[in-house]
């Protein structure tokens, strides 16, 4: 709560050195439902960071089209029933525009919601292709990067290396199965065979029978599909057992910024698919790292990129609506092109998901630092996912 | 059971005079609950409020378990979630009629409740607790890992058929029609309780929990009428589940989870537990204290447990039991 | 395959460090320590700081001495005042506990994931049955060991030791016979959390530091503490040995069923025998 | 006094691992009579009272009620068919309240009788009390009283006077000579009080070790040398 008369305190500050006109206009009121307390807090905390950058930017700047910029945020816990209760809040005390959540769960969940309430949601984390396939809904939009675009990723990647016999591991939830049938089916297509796949479950403390079991296997290469503690355990614990430095080590959502910077020397030389890196070298990200740098002190994480990113997509569709109406930020979001930090990229209008570049990259030290960094490119056209949304 | 034992019996009246007044006592909440979406305008009060009975449905059913046998469940969220993933699943899959979905989501909690209850009544205490802590986390297990069933740790969202019991079904996603029907099942469920509490059946089975052997020596079967509470609690549970499901129109493994019988037991145990208003009582006080709290972003949780600390320890018998010694002493005094 | 049963005895281990603290101040003070998840986790911070620095032994010392402080406060503070309640009760102000020092580490220390070094003197792996093992799990071995070995030694041949032992037995009859309760239980609640410290540090480098650490972990000691017979050292001892290898086998066996094992076991042996298999109390 | 078998139990046997608390006792309460269970501690009584009402179950020997195989039943089934008893211990229903917890036994019998069993055991005035909440010696009382609604035919007492004054303990034995003439209850009575077994039993067996030592009137037993060297001791 405090936090948010903070900011309407800084963004009213803003306000008073801009146009009369400005100050009339309707305020653009964001509703920020993220994890702050559970698995995911520390993902939540990025998503925070990012609203408070975006939108502080935004204000400064004399709002959007004159529009101030407000949010509210409140506590999802990583459950979807808290999650809705949240959203409904938001929505109901007048931030319709929402946007943060973490578990695809709670996306999925909140999704359908979406039309009943007259908000609006965009997703800035959650990978679960459904919510933007399968279950898609009226006014749910994503920017950031789905698994089935992390899947297409791979292939090029794969034809590069030496590596033939591959071992996955994978958590054992809908993400983790998915993605890790989707990698065995690359490795068949590029001529290598899976030696191993392991399913451990979520939030798993001791992976040595794992390592043990790709180690036995012979595999010299392994493909990790975990996020966040199982990440960090895994990668902590396979360094300890030799297996990083014996065999290629590579995986999606497994080299972010986060868990490199947890694990310093245990992440050099992990190869892992990048949704967005302050690396990237386009003139708009530059400018973006180095404001968030001044003010921040260290470069945005992934997380942190595609968060903004939801930002830029927002306040353009707002510009172009001349509304803070979410009826007209609805109808202005799809099928636009946005100028962002990742270029220039397409809203998709037919499942309403946002088609950007994905990158596959290595940890290496940047600057003295570890960094994931960006070695091959793919672009967006060719991880572009299938549309299977069929309701507008 | 101390805390219990320290619970004064409430002086039996006459039976008659009894029920008549639970009945008027039932019958103006209820003609309450039918006038409050006309007297709040507020969607949002409406829909917090509708949450905050789907709460008090499920910490009554804890609650109620401690009352009238004497045990602590930590697993109480297996059947509020088997109610909701059965009317789902269901629905979803378009396997059954609704109106069949919405008896198979209330009838298979309670039976499998009343089979576990035959076993689990013989335990008391931590190890009650744990086993079932255990029973709820092996479903959660099954609900997260089993992706064909409901999409797994996802969750599954899915739409109301139409029409249920020839009523528009999305009347039940409307927070001012909700709060009504959930009000009216909790107030309907209050009294059935309070009147099985009366009953022969309830009585023995406060007489098993206070004392199993002896109330085998004086010729009653111990093994039946606990089951039955089990039943009856795990049935309460499976209704709260239901009302959960239908009105979001999602399920998700969560509702499983030993975190959300842990709240609800908390919940049971600050209102007071040994009274059968207290559980519900204190989910709706626990509901407003975390929404207060949720103000103050991540430091809700310190918010939460300090009070908690604060509140058990002032009053071990609850938001009730204060509430009731409170009243004795004025009586007394008077 | 023995590097399989090693792996199962080193979870073991680190689950038996932290199941004999819960054991402890159940023994004594009929407390279901739903906290203790917690303090292992803030022991794990208090030790992260110093360790990160490079002093990880100085990182462990300094945890096990500041827990056994925690420990005491508690005990004198909170505890002591449960005397008179119910489980239920004590159940509810533990949980409460465990919420303020989520936050406060939360507060302390930030929200993102940290990870511990392994101390320099235990880095590296050592060949066994033809493939590196780490040091450090060996080392997880030998604490718990020693910690398992140091407890029966003083249970068994010191005074104070045969006072927890009858209390932990009968905390009503020991009061009757004069001996000081309130004096023997700071030392064994001290004792239990200091013990919590010294596994949150000695699991620092295996888990990863996050809040809600202990929560991953809390489930899987009630089970052994269960299991093993509420409040019987030897029982927490064997059933840790035993969660440990079937956690480690169960996920290379019987992938699909792993996490329900220990579930299915603790139901099991509830049904048959209340009271865990070394155990007498209700 | 009729000469019909109330209750009786052939060849009790009761292990527990290799000790024998029992050794194949046979025991013959006869309808209307009082019979007291008397011996030393560890002689096996308060094991052969639950034996007989069904607390030990699968061991060796029969039970019969009336004539009938009782042995296999449960002790709510065998309540039912008559036998009741009280225990050692005080074993009442704590919070529950003195008339509620005796209108909880009437419902498994046939005949209620709640409010003649609270006048005769002078429990009306505690009626609305909670068990736990009144004196020792009125839950003494009490848990009699919940043995005695319905007016059983066959009841074992397990000490009924353990801790109670003198007085009190007298009264109690009085009430009981009373109730079991005007209700025609059977009773098998363990009891330390030799006053108060000698005042109110037609009859006497005593258990020695597990085996029946000596059966007979009360003269016959006080006279009885091995009871006496065994148990009674010369002051009795």
């Amino acid at each position: 709560m405090f936090k948010a008369v903070m900011m309407t305190g800084v963004a009213l500050g803003a306000m008073l050195s801009v146009s009369g006109a400005a100050l009339a206009a309707d305020p653009l009121k964001i509703g920020v439902a993220t994890d702050m307390s559970g698995t995911y807090a520390s993902l939540g905390e990025e998503v925070m960071r990012a609203t408070r950058f975006a939108i502080d930017e935004a204000n400064a700047a004399g709002g959007v089209d004159g529009h101030k910029v407000e949010f509210k945020s409140y506590d999802t816990e990583a459950k979807p029933d808290v999650a809705r209760r949240q959203v409904e809040k938001l929505v109901m005390e007048g931030y319709p525009v929402i946007t943060g959540m973490i578990a695809s769960g709670e996306g999925l969940a909140i999704a359908p919601l979406m039309q009943r309430w007259g908000s609006l949601y965009i997703s800035v984390v959650n990978k679960a292709d459904e919510l933007t396939g399968a279950n898609c809904a009226p006014r749910v939009f994503r920017v950031n990067t789905q698994s089935a675009m992390d899947a297409a990723t791979v292939k090029p990647w794969l034809k590069e290396r030496k590596e033939k016999k591959w071992a996955v591991v994978a958590i054992d939830i809908a993400w983790g199965r998915g993605s890790a049938e989707l990698f065995s089916k690359a490795v068949k297509e590029t001529g290598g065979n899976m030696v191993a796949e392991l399913f451990p479950p979520a939030n798993t403390n001791d992976f040595a029978p794992y390592i043990e079991q790709i180690k036995k296997a012979g595999a010299e290469g392994v493909w990790v599909v975990l996020a966040g503690r199982d990440a960090v355990n895994f990668a902590q614990q396979s360094k300890q057992f030799g297996l990083t430095d014996a065999i290629t080590v590579a995986g999606v959502s497994f080299t972010t910024d986060g868990t490199v910077k947890t694990l310093g020397d245990s992440a050099k030389g992990v190869f892992g698919i990048i949704n967005y890196s302050s690396t990237l070298d386009t003139p708009e990200n530059k400018a973006f790292v180095k404001a968030w740098t001044d003010k921040y002190k260290v470069p945005p994480t992934n997380f942190e990129g595609e968060a903004y990113l939801g930002y830029q997509v927002l306040f353009q569709a707002v510009k172009d609506a001349k509304s803070v109406k979410t009826d007209d930020i609805v109808k202005a979001l799809p099928g636009k092109t946005y100028d962002t930090i990742m270029g220039k990229l397409v809203l998709r209008a037919e499942d309403r998901q946002l088609l950007k570049p994905n990158y596959f990259g290595i940890v290496e030290a940047v600057n003295g630092e570890l960094r994931p960094v960006v070695k091959t490119t793919v672009a967006a056209a060719d991880v572009a996912p299938e549309v299977v949304c069929k309701t507008k | 059971m101390t805390a219990l034992s320290q619970g004064d019996v409430p002086a039996a009246s006459s039976p008659l005079l009894k029920t008549r007044g639970l009945l008027a006592m039932a019958l103006a909440a209820l003609l309450l609950g039918v006038a409050a979406p006309r007297l709040v305008s507020s969607q949002l009060m409406l829909s917090l409020a509708t949450q905050a009975i789907f709460d008090a449905l499920l910490a009554t059913s804890v609650g109620f378990l401690v009352l009238q046998n004497g045990r602590v469940s930590f697993g109480q969220a297996a059947f509020f979630g088997l109610g909701g993933y059965a009317f789902g699943v269901l629905v979803a899959r378009g396997l059954m009629a609704a109106e069949l979905a919405v008896l198979t989501a209330l009838a298979l909690p309670t039976l499998v409740a009343f089979l576990l209850g035959l076993v689990f009544a013989r335990i008391a205490g931590v190890a009650h607790a744990m086993l079932t802590l255990a029973v709820g986390q092996a479903f959660y297990e099954i609900a997260f890992r089993w992706r064909e069933l409901a999409k797994g740790d996802d969750g599954m969202a899915f739409n109301l058929p139409p029409r249920i019991f020839g009523f528009d079904s999305s009347l039940l996603q409307d927070p001012s029609v909700m709060v009504v029907v959930a009000w009216t099942i909790l107030v309907l469920a209050l009294l059935g309780l309070a009147l099985f509490a009366n009953s022969r059946m309830g009585q023995i089975a406060a007489a098993v929990r206070d004392n199993a052997e002896r109330a085998r020596f004086i010729g009653h079967d111990t093994t039946i009428p606990p089951a039955i509470v089990y039943a009856i609690s795990a049935l309460l549970a499976a209704i709260a589940g239901l009302l959960q499901a239908t009105y979001n129109g999602y399920i998700a493994p969560q509702m499983f989870h030993w975190s959300l019988s842990g709240s609800a037991l908390i919940m049971a145990v600050v209102g007071g537990a040994q009274f059968i208003l207290g559980p519900a009582i204190g989910a709706v006080c626990f509901f407003i204290l975390k929404d207060f709290a949720g103000r103050f972003a991540e430091y809700w949780p310190a918010i939460v447990g300090s009070v908690l600390v604060i509140v058990t320890l002032v009053m071990p018998q609850g938001i009730v039991g204060l509430l009731k010694a409170g009243w004795f002493r004025m009586r007394r005094q008077a | 395959m023995a590097i399989q049963l090693l792996n199962g005895i080193v979870y073991g281990g680190l689950l038996y460090l932290l199941a004999v603290g819960l054991v402890l101040i159940f023994g004594l003070r009929e407390v279901v320590n739903f906290a203790h998840g917690a303090l292992f986790m803030l022991g794990s911070y208090i030790g992260f700081t110093l360790a990160a620095a490079g002093h990880w032994w100085l990182g462990l010392l300094v945890s096990v001495v500041a827990m056994a402080a925690v420990g005491c406060l508690l005990d004198v503070l909170v505890f002591r005042s449960l005397r008179k309640h119910d489980h239920i009760v004590t159940v509810l102000i533990t949980f409460g506990l465990l919420l303020i020092l989520e936050t406060v580490v939360t507060v302390t220390w930030g929200k993102a994931y940290l990870s511990y070094p392994v101390p320099k003197l235990l880095d590296g792996t050592v060949t066994i049955a033809g493939s590196p093992f780490p040091i450090y799990r060996l080392f997880i071995i030998v604490v718990s060991l020693l910690v398992a070995g140091g407890l029966a030694a003083w249970l068994r041949y010191t005074r104070m030791g045969l006072y927890v032992r009858a209390a932990s037995t009968n905390a009503h009859v020991t009061s009757i016979q004069g001996i000081d309760v309130d004096r023997l239980s700071l030392v064994v609640v001290g004792l239990g959390t200091a013990l919590a410290g010294l596994s949150g540090v000695v699991a620092g480098p295996l888990l990863t530091l996050s809040p809600t650490m202990g929560n991953y972990i809390l489930i899987d000691s009630f089970i052994v503490v269960v299991i093993g017979g509420l409040g019987s050292f030897a029982g927490a001892f064997f059933a840790a040995l035993l969660i440990g290898q079937i956690h480690n086998l169960g996920a290379i066996y019987l992938p699909w069923a792993a996490t329900m094992l220990p579930f299915l076991l603790m139901i099991g042996i509830l049904i048959w025998r209340p009271t865990g298999f070394a155990g007498s109390r209700t | 006094m009729s000469e019909a078998i109330a209750i009786q139990g052939i060849g009790i046997e009761r292990r527990y691992g290799g000790f024998r608390a029992l050794k194949g006792v046979d025991i013959t309460v006869r309808r209307g009579e009082i019979r007291g269970l008397i011996g030393p501690n560890g002689a096996g009584k308060s094991t052969l009272i639950d034996v007989l009402s069904g607390r030990v179950r699968g061991q060796p020997g029969q039970v019969l009620i009336d004539g009938r195989d009782v042995s296999r039943l449960k002790p709510q089934e065998r309540r039912r068919l008559g036998l009741a008893r009280s225990f050692q211990r005080t074993n009442i229903f704590p919070m529950l309240s003195v008339e509620q917890q005796l209108r909880i036994a009437s419902w498994a019998v046939a005949e209620a009788g709640v409010e003649e069993v609270m006048e005769e055991l002078n429990l009306t005035a505690l009626a609305r009390m909670p068990a736990a909440e009144i004196s020792y010696g009125d839950q003494r009382r009490l848990d009699l009283a919940l043995a005695l609604v319905g007016r059983p035919s066959v009841l074992l007492l397990d000490e009924p006077a353990a801790g109670l004054t003198v007085e009190e303990s007298h009264g109690l034995a009085t009430i009981l000579r009373d109730l079991a003439n005007r209700w025609n209850v059977t009773v098998l009575l363990v009891e330390h009080d030799m006053q108060v077994v000698f005042s109110i039993c037609d009859g006497i067996t005593v258990l020695h070790l597990g085996e029946t030592l000596a059966e007979g009137n009360v003269a016959e037993i006080r006279a009885d040398q091995r009871v006496v060297t065994a148990y009674l001791g010369t002051e009795a």
